[in-house]
This record gives C-alpha cells, sequence and structure tokens, in this order.
C-alpha cells in the first residue's frame, strides 16, 4: 500500500478503465496521505515521549522515594509548546483534509461516469504461492467511495475537533499517529479488492483501536479495555479467516470481483457452503460491529478519548461489520440462513443493548450501547436484504452519533475542567453529576438535540429516513414470515427505547438544576471553536443527510416536501452496481415474495406513526425525567435491587463471559502449565533421568576406592571367565 | 552489478566460504583479546553477511531446483562427500543465519561479561554449523554438522547461562542427542538399503532419494527421523527442554536458538523426511499425528505461555505455538501450506529474536525477568515500548507483519485439506492474543510503580542498531513477501510433487542428472545412472510395489474422508465433519 | 635323577611361594620370593631352558627383587604387619577365591598328559635337536629377530616408557 | 614331569593369588603378582620342551612386561607412600571418582 512509484501502474490501470468514464484521481495518494501523517507524527511522537521519558528519569534521580505524581491526563497547562506539539496539530488533520479533497474529487468524477465494473488497481503481487495469488490491490467502487466519503470526511472533522479535545494532553503527536494509522488501515478496509487486503485493514483497525482505547495506559482499566477489544475482536477475526479459507478451496481465489461473480453459478442456493462462509463472516463481523455475542468490548471502549469513540467505536470501524456484509451481499443472497441469522443477530442486539442504555448513567456509556443498537439496526437491514438502506443508516448514523459523541466530549472537556480546577474528584462523566448544562454550553445543546432528534427517529432529521427504511424492509422480508414480524416488533420497540434512552440522556445532562456544585460552575464554559465547528458541521450533516435516499413515495408526500427534493433514492440507485447481483438472486429465488409486506400499509403511513410515536416518546421522557429529583452519583450510588439492578450491571453479562469463558480458559492454562507440562512431561523426562543417576548411584556402590575391592572382583572376574571355559 | 558477481564466480566459493570463515573467525577472535573479542566477532559476522547476500543474486529462482552444488569425496569407501548445495529453502535459512548472528552478537555486549573470547569463539562455531547443516547435501555431512551444533550450545548455555544452567543445558543436550542417535541408526539404514538398490555406497542426498523401502521400512525410519527432528522443532509433547533452555540461555544464545536452531528441525523435515519416506509422510494417519500434534502445539503452548510469570519463559513458549504452525504447514502437503509453513519459520526467526533481545535488554537494565516486577516501561521507554509493540504483533500474526502471511499461508493450505484442522489451529490466533496482550500491558502499560523502574533508561544507540534491521523486515515481509515467496516456490514445490503425486517432479530430474552426471564423469554406460532410470521405470505406475496395494485403498478411503478438490463444495462440511475423527 | 631334582625345586617353590604370603614383614616376604625365583631358574633348567634360567637369576632375581628391596628399605617399611592381613570376612572370600581357583585348574588339569593334540609338536626329541643346532641362546635368538622382531621392538619401547613413566611418577614434584 | 610342572604351576598361581587378596601391603601384592607371573612362566617353559620354542618366547616377553610393571609400579607407590606415609591399601581410595 506504501509505494507512490508505482503510479505508472496506477496510469495504466486508470487508461484500462476509461472506458467506463472514471477516471480515478491519484487513489493511492489518499491511503499513503493518513500513512504519512502516522509516520510524522510518529517520529514527533517518539521525541517527545524520549523528552518527557527522560524528564521523567531525573525527576525520579532527583527523588527517588517520591510516590508517583498524580499522572493527569488532560492538563500540563502552561509550559510553552514546542514543535512536538503544535506541528501535530498541521499534520493530522491537514493529511486527513487532503484525502477528504481527493476522495471528493474522485467521488465526483464517480458521479459523473457511468461506472458499472468496480475499478480494481493493482500495485504489486502480495502473497503469490501456488494456486493462491493475491495481490496488494485496491478496488473502487460505489460502496467504497461513499465508505471512503465518510471516512475522510467525518474522519477530517474529528480531527479538527480533537486539535482542541486532546491539546494539553503530554501524548498529543502520540494521539494524532494512532489516529491517522486508523485512518489508513480503515482506507484499506474499504478500499482493498480482495480479502486478505481487506483483512490486512481489519485487524489494523483493531490494533489502532487497541492502541487508542489503551491511549491512558497508566490507568489498569484502559490498558485492560484496550486489550479485551483486542482479544474479542480477534475472535471475530477467526471467523472472518474461515470464511477465507472456505472461500480460497471453493473458488481458487480471494479477490471480490471473481468470488462475486462466480458465486450464482459456483454456490447452490441455501447449500451448506455459502452459509457456513456467510456464518463465519457473520461471526467477523459481529466481532468487529459489537454483536452479541461479541459486543462486550465496545462500551469498555469508551475508556478511549472520546473523539476516538466518536471515530472509530461509532462513526467507522464499527461499521465495518455492516461494510462486510454489504460487500458480500451475493453471498448473503445465496445463503437465506445466514441473512436471517444476521438479521436475528442485528434485533437482538438492538434490543437488548437499548434495554442496558435505559439505567446508564455514563453519558459515553449510553452513547455505548446506542451505538451498539443502532449496529444492530445495520445489521437488521444487510440481513433482510436491503442493503442500501443499511449503508444508509450506516452513514447517517456517522454522522448523527459522531455529532452524539463529540458533544459528549465536549460536555466531558468541560466538567472535567471544572473539578479539575476545583481538584474535586468526581466523575465527570457521570450524568448524575451534571445536569442544567444547556446555559453554559448553548451551542453544544442545540447540535446534540438535534443529532438526539435524529436518532430518535424524527422528521425531517436524518435517522428518520435511514430507520424507518430499515424498519420498513424487516417487516417486508421474506422468506421465514412469522420470524421477520418477530424482528420487525424488536425493531419497532427498539426504536421506541431509542427516543427513551437518548431523551434521558440529554435532559439529565442539559436540563435541570445544575449539580456540579456552586464552586465548578463558573468553570463551566463553553468548547473552543476547534471543537464547535466540527459539531456543527456534523450538525448540518445529521438534518439534511438523510434526504439523499428517500423513496418515491415519500419523497411525493409530505416528508420529502411534496417532491421538492431532486432526487429520490439516489443512494439506493448509486449502490445498485454492488448490490444488484444479490438483488437479482433474491429476486429470482424469492420472486414477488420478496419485497412483500406483511404488515400493510405504505411508507408514507408508516412514516406518520413512526414519528408520532418517537415524538411521543421523547415528550413522555422528557416530562418524566425533568420532573424526577436526580441526585448526584454520591448520594445515589448504584442501584441495589430490581431490574434496574440487572439493567445497570448490564444484565451481568460480563460476569457470566468471566465465569464461563475467561476462568476456564486460565484455569486449564494453568492445569497445562502446572500439571501437563511440568508433572507429566517434565516428571517423565527427569524420572528417566533419575532412572540413570539411580543406576548410576547402584554401580558407584562397587567403586569403593579400595585396591582390595578391586582385586577381588577380578579375581572373581577371571574366576567366572575361567569357570565358563573350562566348565 | 550483475557483472561484478560474475567477476567474483561467487557460486564457485560463497558457501564454503559461508561454512569456514566463522570457524577461520575464531583464532582471530582468541587473539583478539578479551576487550575487543566482541567487536572483532561482531565484525566478523557482520562482513559474512555481506558476503552471504551475495547469496541472493548467486541463487537463479528460474534456475534448477539446486544450486551451487559442489562435492569432494571425504571418505570414499564409505561413499561419504563433501557435498554441498541450496535450493531456495536452504537460501532463506543460510540467509537468516548469516543475518541473526551479527544481531545477536550485536545484542550480547553488554550482557556477556565473562570469559568473552570463549563465548564469540562458540559463537562462531556455532555458525559453522548452522550454515552447514543448511548447506549439505550429503547426509553423512549433515548429520556431523547437525551434531556440532549441540556443542557450541550446550556451551552457551551451560556457562553463561542462569542460575539453573546446567539443568537446562543437560537437558537440551540430552534431549537432542537421544532423538538425533535414533536418527543415526535410520540414517545407517536408509544408507545401506540405497546402496543395495544403487550399487554403490553414497550418503548424497540425491542417491538417497527414492530407495525403494517397504511402507513399513519407511514408516520406522520416519519415526526415527521425525523424532529427532520432532525434538529439535520442537513438536508437543517433546518440547519441555525448550522453555528451559531459553530461560537460562544467554540473550544471544535464546536469540540463535529461536531464530534458526529450532528450524533445523523442521527444515529437516522438509529436507529430507518428506524426500525420503514420501509414502510414510503421505500415510494419512501419520499426517492426521502430525496435524494433531501441531495444533495441540499451537493451542496447548499459547494457553501455557498465557500463565507464565517469567517473560522469557512466555516467548518460549510461543515458539512451541509458532512452530506448531510450521508442523501444520508442512504436513498439509501443498504449496500454500509449505510455503506459509517457511514463512512462519523466517518470521519467527525474527519476531521471536527480537522478542528474546528485548527481554534480555529488560533483564541488562533490572536484573529480573518476572512479568510482574515491570510496569509502565512505555513512559520511561517509548522507543522499547514501540519495539516491543510492534514486535508483538508480528509476533501474534497481525496482518501487515510478515507473521500475518505466514500464518494465513499455512492455514489456507491445511484447509484445503484439513478443515477442522486448520479451524483448530485458526484459534491459535485468539490465544497468541490471549498471552501476548497482557504481557505487553503489565511489561509495557498500567502504571509506573515501581521505582527501579522509573530511572530506567530508553535504547541506546547499538540497542536500537540491533533492533531497527528486525523491526524493518518484519514489515517489509508483511508487506512485500512476493520474492521471498518466488525463491521459496521451486523447492517447495517440488517436495510437494515428489510426495503427493508418485515421486515425480523437479526432485525426480535433480536426482536423474545427479546420478547421469556421475555416470559419465565415470565414463561407465551401465552405471548407477541406467540402473537409477530402471528403477524409477519400475515405480512408475503411481501404486506399484506389493506391499503398496493395501495401502492404496486405505489412501482410496483417505481421499474419500478429506477431498483434496472443491469438486463438491457442499460435502466439504457434510462429510469432514461426520468423519474426521 | 631330574626327577628328585624337581620335586626339590618344586618344595622349594611352594615354600617360598607360602613364604611370601605368610611372611610377617616385607624384607621376609621379598627373600622368600628370592629363593622361590632361584628354585624357578632351577626348574627351568631341568626344562632344557638355559637362557631363561639365567635371565631369571639376573634380570628377576637380580634386577628387580633389589629394586624391591631397595624401595622396601627406601620406604623403610615393614613395622606395622598386623594391618597387612585383611580379616573376618575378606580372609574367608580370599580363601574361598583361591580354593574355586584351585578347583577349577585341578580340573582343567586331569587328564593333561595324554592330548592327541600333542602329536601335531616337535615335542622333546625336536627341541633337543633344535637345541642342539643354535645352541641355547640361538634357538630363542632366531625367532625373537625374525618372526617376533616387531613384538620385540614394541618390548623395546614398552621398557623405554616405563623408564619414563617411573622417573616422571617418582619425581619429586617440583 | 610336564603334568607335574603344571600342577606346580597351578599351585603357585593360586598361592599368589591368595596372596594379592589377603595382603594389603602394596608391595607384597606386589610381590604375588610376580609370584602369579612366574607361574605363569613355569607353564610356558614346561610346554615349550613339548610343543617348540615358542613358549620361552612368550616368558622372555612376559619378564620384560614383568620388569616394566615393576618399574612403574614401584614408582607409584613412593609417589603414593610421599602422599600418604603408608602403603597400606586400606588407607587410599584414589580410584573412587
Amino acid at each position: 500500500m506504501t509505494e507512490p512509484a508505482r503510479t505508472t501502474t496506477e496510469a495504466l490501470a486508470a487508461t484500462a478503465q476509461a472506458g467506463s468514464g472514471f477516471d480515478p484521481v491519484l487513489p493511492g495518494i489518499i491511503l499513503l496521505l493518513p500513512l504519512l501523517g502516522f509516520l510524522l507524527n510518529g517520529i514527533l511522537a517518539l521525541v517527545a515521549g524520549s523528552r518527557s521519558a527522560t524528564a521523567l528519569r531525573l525527576a525520579a534521580l532527583a527523588e527517588p522515594d517520591s510516590e508517583e505524581e498524580r499522572v493527569d491526563h488532560q492538563h500540563e497547562v502552561g509550559a510553552p509548546k514546542r514543535a512536538t506539539h503544535t506541528l501535530p496539530t498541521w499534520i493530522g488533520p491537514g493529511v486527513m483534509l487532503l484525502a477528504f479533497v481527493l476522495t471528493a474529487a474522485n467521488f465526483l468524477r464517480m458521479l459523473g461516469a457511468d461506472l458499472h465494473d468496480a475499478v480494481v488497481i493493482s500495485y504489486w503481487s502480495w502473497m503469490p504461492t501456488g494456486a493462491l495469488s493475491v495481490d496488494a490491490a485496491i478496488q473502487l467502487d460505489q460502496l467504497s467511495m461513499i465508505m471512503m466519503m465518510v471516512i475522510t470526511g467525518v474522519g477530517f472533522l474529528i480531527h479538527v475537533f480533537s486539535v482542541g479535545y486532546m491539546k494539553d494532553d503530554p501524548g498529543y503527536p502520540r494521539y494524532f499517529a494512532y489516529l491517522n494509522l486508523f485512518v489508513f488501515f480503515m482506507l484499506v478496509l474499504v478500499t482493498g479488492a480482495n480479502f486478505p487486503v481487506m483483512f490486512v485493514g481489519w485487524e489494523g483497525v483493531g490494533l489502532c483501536s487497541y492502541l487508542l482505547i489503551g491511549f491512558w495506559f497508566q490507568d489498569r482499566e484502559k490498558a485492560d479495555a484496550g486489550k479485551k477489544a483486542f482479544i474479542v475482536n480477534r475472535i471475530g477475526d477467526v471467523g472472518l479467516l474461515m470464511a477465507m479459507f472456505i472461500l480460497f478451496s471453493t473458488f481458487g481465489t480471494l479477490n471480490y470481483g471473481e468470488i462475486f461473480a462466480a458465486a450464482p453459478t459456483t454456490l447452490v442456493y441455501g447449500g451448506g457452503v455459502v452459509t457456513a462462509i456467510t456464518l463465519f463472516l457473520l461471526l467477523g463481523a459481529a466481532g468487529k460491529s459489537a454483536q452479541i455475542p461479541l459486543y462486550v468490548w465496545l462500551p469498555d471502549a469508551m475508556a478511549g478519548p472520546t473523539p476516538v469513540s466518536a471515530l472509530i467505536h461509532a462513526a467507522t470501524m464499527v461499521t465495518a461489520g455492516v461494510y462486510l456484509v454489504a460487500r458480500a451481499s451475493v453471498l448473503f443472497a445465496l445463503a437465506p440462513v445466514g441473512a436471517a441469522a444476521v438479521a436475528t443477530i442485528g434485533a437482538l442486539t438492538a434490543l437488548f443493548a437499548a434495554t442496558i442504555a435505559l439505567k446508564q448513567y455514563d453519558i459515553k456509556k449510553v452513547l455505548a450501547y446506542s451505538t451498539v443498537s443502532q449496529l444492530g439496526f445495520m445489521f437488521m437491514g444487510v440481513g433482510v436484504g436491503a442493503y442500501a438502506a443499511g449503508v444508509f443508516h450506516l452513514m447517517t448514523h456517522a454522522f448523527f452519533k459522531a455529532l452524539l459523541f463529540l458533544g459528549a466530549g465536549a460536555v466531558i472537556h468541560s466538567m472535567h475542567h471544572a473539578l479539575h480546577a476545583t481538584h474535586k474528584d468526581w466523575d465527570a462523566q457521570d450524568m448524575r453529576n451534571m445536569g442544567g448544562l444547556r446555559r453554559p454550553m448553548k451551542w453544544t445543546w442545540i447540535f446534540m438535540w438535534i443529532a438526539t432528534l435524529a436518532i430518535a427517529g424524527i422528521w425531517p432529521f436524518a435517522g428518520f429516513f435511514s430507520k424507518d427504511e430499515i424498519i420498513w424492509y424487516v417487516g417486508t422480508s421474506a422468506p421465514f414470515g412469522p420470524l421477520y414480524a418477530v424482528l420487525w416488533g424488536m425493531a419497532v420497540v427498539t426504536a421506541l427505547l431509542t427516543a427513551f434512552y437518548m431523551t434521558r440522556m440529554m435532559i439529565l445532562t442539559f436540563h435541570g438544576p445544575n449539580r456540579t456544585g456552586e464552586a465548578e460552575r463558573k468553570h463551566l464554559h463553553e468548547a473552543p471553536l476547534t471543537m464547535t465547528i466540527p459539531l456543527g458541521v456534523l450538525a448540518i450533516l445529521s438534518i439534511f443527510g438523510g434526504w439523499i435516499n428517500v423513496p418515491e413515495s415519500v419523497r411525493n408526500s409530505f416528508f420529502g416536501g411534496f417532491g421538492l427534493l431532486p432526487m429520490s433514492e439516489w443512494l439506493h440507485d448509486w449502490l445498485l452496481p454492488v448490490t444488484a447481483a444479490a438483488d437479482a438472486i433474491r429476486l429470482e429465488q424469492m420472486g414477488a415474495y420478496a419485497y412483500q409486506s406483511p404488515i400493510g400499509g405504505g411508507h408514507v403511513t408508516w412514516g406518520f406513526i413512526a414519528t408520532g410515536l418517537a415524538l411521543a416518546v421523547v415528550i413522555l421522557a422528557s416530562r418524566l425525567f425533568l420532573s424526577r429529583d436526580v441526585k448526584t452519583a454520591l448520594e445515589e450510588g448504584e442501584p441495589t435491587s430490581g431490574i434496574g439492578k440487572l439493567l445497570y450491571n448490564k444484565w451481568y453479562v460480563d460476569e457470566f463471559y468471566d465465569r464461563i469463558i475467561v476462568q476456564p480458559v486460565i484455569g486449564i492454562s494453568r492445569f497445562s502449565w502446572r500439571v501437563v507440562d511440568r508433572v507429566l512431561i517434565d516428571g517423565t523426562v527427569n524420572a528417566v533421568g533419575a532412572v540413570s543417576r539411580g543406576a548410576g548411584w547402584f554401580g558407584s556402590l562397587f567403586q569403593t576406592g579400595q585396591l582390595n575391592t578391586y582385586a577381588f572382583i577380578l579375581a572373581l572376574g577371571a574366576l567366572a571367565l575361567l569357570g565358563v571355559l573350562i566348565l | 552489478m550483475t557483472g561484478l558477481f560474475d567477476g567474483l564466480v561467487f557460486e564457485s566459493w560463497i558457501l564454503h566460504a559461508l561454512i569456514w570463515l566463522p570457524l577461520a573467525g575464531i583464532p582471530v577472535v582468541l587473539l583478539a583479546g578479551e576487550e575487543r573479542a566482541k567487536e572483532v566477532a561482531f565484525g566478523w559476522t557482520l562482513g559474512l553477511f555481506v558476503v552471504s547476500l551475495g547469496l541472493w543474486w548467486a541463487f537463479d529462482p528460474a534456475g534448477p531446483l539446486f544450486q551451487l552444488q559442489s562435492s569432494v569425496p571425504w571418505v570414499e569407501m564409505w561413499g561419504v562427500n563433501y557435498a554441498l548445495g541450496i535450493d531456495g529453502i536452504s537460501l532463506f535459512m543460510i540467509l537468516l543465519t548469516t543475518f541473526t548472528m551479527p544481531i545477536a552478537i550485536l545484542g550480547s555486549f553488554r550482557y556477556i561479561r565473562e570469559r568473552q573470547r570463549g563465548f564469540y569463539a562458540l559463537m562462531l562455531l556455532l555458525q559453522t554449523g548452522i550454515v552447514g547443516v543448511f548447506a549439505s547435501m550429503d547426509l553423512f555431512l549433515f548429520y556431523v554438522f547437525f551434531e556440532l551444533t549441540l556443542v557450541p550450545m550446550y556451551f552457551i548455555v551451560g556457562v553463561w547461562g542462569g542460575e539453573r544452567r546446567i539443568y537446562a543445558a543437560v537437558k537440551f543436550f540430552l534431549y537432542t542427542a537421544l532423538g538425533s542417535l535414533l536418527m543415526l541408526v535410520g540414517i545407517l539404514y536408509l544408507y545401506w538399503q540405497a546402496n543395495l538398490a544403487n550399487g554403490f555406497a553414497s550418503f548424497h542426498v540425491l542417491d538417497l532419494l527414492g530407495t525403494p523401502l517397504s511402507l513399513t521400512e519407511q514408516l520406522w525410519l520416519f519415526g526415527a527421523f521425525a523424532l529427532a527432528f520432532a525434538i529439535k522443532v520442537p513438536i508437543f509433547p517433546l518440547h519441555t527442554w525448550l522453555p528451559d533452555a531459553h530461560v537460562e540461555a544467554p540473550t544471544p544464545g535464546s536469540v540463535v536458538l529461536a531464530a534458526v536452531l529450532l528450524k533445523m528441525g523442521t527444515y529437516g523435515f522438509l529436507r529430507f523426511v518428506l524426500p525420503f519416506f514420501p509414502e510414510a509422510s503421505a500415510h494419512p494417519t501419520v499426517v492426521m499425528v502430525m496435524l494433531t500434534l501441531g495444533v495441540i502445539g499451537i493451542i496447548y503452548a499459547a494457553l501455557v505461555a498465557a500463565v507464565q510469570p517469567d517473560a522469557k519463559k512466555l516467548v518460549a513458549y510461543t515458539s512451541v505455538a509458532h512452530m506448531g504452525f510450521v508442523v501444520l504447514g508442512i504436513f498439509a502437503l501443498n504449496v500454500n501450506g509449505l510455503q506459509g509453513g517457511l514463512v512462519v519459520m523466517i518470521s519467527h526467526g525474527i519476531s521471536t529474536g527480537a522478542l528474546f533481545l528485548i527481554l534480555g535488554m529488560l533483564y541488562e537494565r533490572r536484573h529480573t525477568r518476572r512479568i510482574e516486577d515491570f510496569g509502565g516501561l512505555a513512559r520511561v521507554a517509548p522507543l522499547l515500548a514501540t519495539a516491543l509493540v510492534l514486535t508483538a504483533m508480528a509476533s501474534i500474526g497481525v496482518p501487515g507483519t510478515s507473521g500475518f502471511v505466514g500464518e494465513f499461508l499455512a492455514l489456507v493450505g491445511t484447509f484445503e485439506k484439513y478443515p477442522v484442522m486448520a479451524f483448530l489451529a485458526a484459534l491459535g490466533v485468539i490465544f497468541a492474543a490471549f498471552y501476548m496482550l497482557p504481557m505487553v500491558q503489565r511489561v509495557l502499560f498500567n502504571k509506573l510503580d515501581r521505582k527501579e523502574n522509573r530511572t530506567m533508561p530508553d535504547l541506546s544507540g547499538r540497542e536500537i542498531a540491533v533492533l531497527s534491521p528486525l523491526l524493518l523486515l518484519m514489515v517489509v515481509l508483511g508487506v512485500y513477501p512476493a520474492p521471498v515467496l518466488e525463491r521459496l516456490e521451486p523447492g517447495v514445490r517440488a517436495i510437494v510433487e515428489w510426495v503427493e503425486e508418485g515421486q515425480t517432479g523437479a526432485l525426480r530430474s535433480a536426482r536423474e542428472a545427479h546420478a547421469l552426471e556421475a555416470e559419465l564423469a565415470t565414463e561407465e554406460l551401465d552405471g548407477p545412472g541406467r540402473a537409477l532410470l530402471h528403477r524409477f521405470e519400475g515405480v512408475e505406475p503411481p501404486l506399484p510395489q506389493p506391499t503398496r496395494t493395501e495401502e492404496g485403498e486405505l489412501g482410496r478411503s483417505a481421499l474419500v474422508a478429506f477431498p483434496q478438490t472443491p469438486a463438491a463444495p457442499t460435502e466439504i462440511f457434510t462429510v469432514t465433519s461426520g468423519d474426521q475423527d | 635323577m631330574v626327577d628328585l631334582l624337581f620335586y626339590v625345586f618344586a618344595a622349594v617353590v611352594l615354600g617360598g611361594g607360602i613364604g611370601v604370603v605368610l611372611a610377617r614383614s616385607p624384607v621376609g616376604s621379598l627373600l622368600f620370593m628370592l629363593a622361590t625365583l632361584f628354585a624357578m631358574a632351577g626348574i627351568f633348567v631341568l626344562f632344557e631352558a638355559h637362557f631363561l634360567a639365567a635371565i631369571q637369576v639376573m634380570v628377576y632375581a637380580g634386577a628387580i627383587m633389589v629394586l624391591f628391596l631397595f624401595v622396601i628399605m627406601l620406604l623403610n617399611l615393614g613395622h606395622d604387619f598386623r594391618k597387612d592381613f585383611t580379616h573376618g570376612a575378606g580372609m574367608i572370600a580370599a580363601f574361598a577365591v583361591a580354593g574355586l581357583l584351585a578347583g577349577l585348574l585341578a580340573r582343567q588339569l586331569r587328564g593333561t598328559g595324554d592330548h592327541p593334540l600333542y602329536a601335531f609338536f616337535p615335542g622333546p626329541e625336536g627341541m633337543d635337536a633344535l637345541l642342539a643346532e643354535r645352541g641355547a641362546v640361538g634357538a630363542i635368538a632366531h625367532p625373537l629377530f625374525t618372526d617376533y622382531v616387531v613384538a620385540f621392538e614394541l618390548t623395546g619401547i614398552l621398557l623405554l616408557m616405563a623408564l619414563v613413566g617411573a622417573i616422571a611418577i617418582a619425581k619429586q614434584r617440583v | 614331569m610336564l603334568v607335574e610342572a603344571l600342577v606346580l604351576s597351578a599351585i603357585l598361581f593360586v598361592i599368589g593369588t591368595a596372596g594379592v587378596l589377603i595382603r594389603r601391603n602394596a608391595i607384597i601384592m606386589f610381590l604375588c603378582i610376580e609370584l602369579m607371573l612366574n607361574a605363569v612362566n613355569l607353564s610356558f617353559v614346561a610346554l615349550s620342551r613339548y610343543l617348540g620354542i615358542e613358549g620361552q618366547l612368550y616368558v622372555f616377553f612376559v619378564m620384560t612386561v614383568a620388569a616394566a610393571e615393576a618399574a612403574v609400579g614401584l614408582a607409584i607407590i613412593i609417589a603414593i607412600f610421599r602422599h600418604y606415609e603408608t602403603v597400606n591399601v586400606d588407607n587410599f581410595n584414589l580410584l573412587k571418582w
């Protein structure tokens, strides 16, 4: 992925594609830019790290007995900023901006072209061996282009936000190095032209996620969270690996183009192989996208800096699973069981996570479970064959969830400053300690309400269009009719729960009386411009982002401004070249049954019902929580009984996993080491040694060193010999 | 460039030089004096590495299978030859050796404080032995070199090791000596049989190839050879010498042990066991046993590694796990698997070598290897932390590093025939994270809560010089392994064709060419070459020997159980899941 | 006459042998040994081995025994003879071994006189002819310097090495 | 006379053996060994009367070896005596590692 010298190859490939009318501009450079940013920032980070390490050593030498100074991650105020701090401010967001501009240019070109086949650019031969030949190749098509737009666009905004959020952190250059590296791997993930290259990005983002979650690694819990994320993700990765192996042994190649072209003829519809492939892919996707049963890492991942949560754990990386299913849509279309599994997992996760979110007090945890829940929606979408809807929700979710996280970041930033100013030992993320923040943080408040309404699915915000589309498709999908009816019910309930807990979060955070305390109150203030401007941009996207995929009937109705919108179902049409094959298979296999609504009613009717219900829930929840007298975290403590306790403790899933998986594995490990290795194997080896040593000891008894004995034994020996000879 | 190399006539002397120049360096090191010994040894090995790079050009990837061949009679009566030659597999093993040696020596500058001259002399002796092992084309010569490596390693562990060094050294010695003695018996038997078949005495590998042996004989010989190499690899359950040897060995000893010495075992499988005993190697039971042991090794070693309190022991167990992937790849018996196994070997050499070096650096600073004695080091030693994280990632096979390429290919190869095995082995990927990340976390992250650690210095210039080539290679091999794979492929393909397709392919051509050449040299027209051709003609039908008939049926039933081609993809699962065990 | 002489010499040999074993002081043992050696030389003469008889007296009795005597004197041995004998079990075992040995030898010696193989060898007449032809020394010297010359040279080397070794071992450490 | 000589040789050999086994003075043990050598010599000489001159040749060699053995053996005894002040074999166990 790192060879600029191959531009000739690019040019050649581009000319080869010229017939399709799409001539990509420097796609390799888009990937290289974040990598370059990583390298530059990485060097700066090492320089800065070495410098602070020296300072630390000197301090330790000066006061060898002192306890380690209390590490404060976010503040090292006062000292003049060095180059290692000022340069990343420009490098980090700078490369992102350039990458975004290039991506946008390519996007516009692609818009203008009539592109049916993906543009594959092969840079070099990566793993040529035997029958397997894997190239380091990228693929530009409608799906990867949308993903690239989201990644570079939202990524750029979050980089800018980070400048404000992280500027006082001693690890500032390191932070940007990781962030750039993440973007690089994420781009590799979405542009890879075959499964192994995608897997490079897949694990690469996992690595960056690990590093960024454990960014403040001095804190044991945060380092643990990073580790957990990595290991849980690896479980999913095994699924992906297995899927690749089956694909290779079935198709003899791992390139997207060849596999998806050959799949409809090679694979039997609903056959064992394709079902196995899709289930393994689902395992991989569930790991990365935090679905049941592998969702447990994502809430813990909130230990990372908040912009990281926004970028990685809301907008981009966690949606990789959805991308994967959409990418492999042909396979999922061929495997109705696999697809149904995706949808079911999605629905279960969505509902399950939403219930947990109801009772969380950490603002980031609420958002984390909300993310898990929304990812479940996306899974439902791609699971029922509505790939465009899934990707659509992925995109709008990237906007409003990034906005929510960044807003939460701004709130935490502000709370942290305030608590830090008075050295109060409170949790800066606990909503019970907040309240009434709408006055000091007006813009953040407005933006976050926009996002909340968007996620709650209220017209005209983005989430309304995307989420309701998914719900609608879940209701209309076949062939397991009753199952989908259940899923549909779960989706609706989840949507209402979403509206409820999001409103709860907003009310607890921004409304009601302020609970921080007198001294802190005057330190609460609005975040700096570098942080609010990205919020604003995202707010705009959260409002209008949904209008790119409005069904024709809706467009002509009240919701579409009675035809005011210039286009209908744009995203759906845009993605058609990618999803057409899958759609064709579904149509062929299910016929008219494919998109037949078992529930009845049209888009518009359901639109009214959905908005109405969501709005009602928002209002209800607002009234409920506004009227409640909220106590601070210290006063209230943890819920001690009932369903509240169960939800607060996240259904005890972590404890359950710990009990049935982690502890047994550790137990087996200890057993293997202490018993099998040391006692059985080494015992045998040492026993053999002991036997020979014993024989030696026995023999040494005869070696007295006394000449007499030797003479005697000699004589006996001679006698024996003589006896044998004579007798 | 090419002209220059032609002028040097590399191919005529390079192998001899790589074997004997280290030995020639010993007097130089001994004469250099206690103070200068390390610099001299480093310079010497570095020079050798530079020379060995010539192999890259001297070896023609498109050329014949075995290149740079030369043969001088040694003990004519027994047919022992000083015969050298390399294929792509040996090429990289030799390069890995010459590359590792200067790094190991440079990494030991501060670690080895006593009897330095002796130490570096032994390291040079070790290099002679290892390169000899990889360059030998004569089984007798190979055995001599194979045993020769034991001696310096024994002393390196036993003299410069840790507290329980004697125990570890003796255990190491006895384990390996036991195995290789059995192999010696096997070698002699094989030699005798080949002698009968050829009509002349020879230990030359190409003369021993294709020796007619009944399946029973093959299985016995396979057992004798495999035991020796399995101990060296080491394959579960013969691995317990390794953690002890690694923990007690001084850093450079561990590095060489992990990076190169273990590879002699897997190399032995590839060069000798598979080609000499093709039917035994492809025997379904044998394959299942080896694969099972490989998989057990991967998972078991990973689990055991996860609970080690001693960082060096942890890394030692990871070696066992990695070598499990190699075994898996080898006994997948297809190009992908073997290639993968070989890349794992190279990659493991680099990444585990680097891990041992880093742990050695920590030990030099803190005189402890216990994981719990560290913590938060990333703050005081960011360079070391970066190196350790990158190395750990390469070790657990994160894509983009060399570890991934190897494991991926090995698993792809295995999956083609043994999906369940591949699945179980893939679980090792999880366990790899399960042992490596907690170690990284407890060493680098968490609170910097020990005051001894707070004054720990970061990497020095020398240490950066030691680690950076390794780190660079990890990434380069992960991103662009194609040149390596290209050079490995002919050798790998030759083995696969030989074993799987009734002793055909490049190995057979090499065998025939060798015999005809010998015949031409003696101008004896009805000599061994002719006899050999007859022999092969006799073997021409795929399953000709009388003992093979019932075996053939076994083989066919195995084919049903483990389909080699995805002709009926739906059956992969239905059949194997039911019949595998 | 010859028989008589033989029995006399035999009696001396046996008496000397027993004396060597039982004498209290080393010097006594040595003197008994000397008597044995002289009597043995006599027996050699009876068997027409005149040359051997001569070197038996000169080398064995003369040189080697003097060397022993020299060492005994040098080390001033012989004052604590009680410890010189093994006691109890050792003694019993020794006699048991000796008895067994004697029994085995006796069994082996039964019927030695008329072994059929004797017919193939020269016999006393042939030996007499040889001695008459070459003389007592020449009879030994001829094969020694022809067929057995290598062995002869080797014994020379052995003696040289023994010489060097004896000096090296006995030399006072510096 | 041959049989008698052989019997005498056997008796002398047994006496020598018994001497080696019961005496503990190194020098006397040596003398007993010489006794055994002489017993063998007697057999050789007696048999050579009937079987040819080679028997006497062997006696010659045995004597040479005996001389060499005596020289080295006595040297060892002197060396040991110098260290231990005794030649009683009970007192040293140098042969034990």
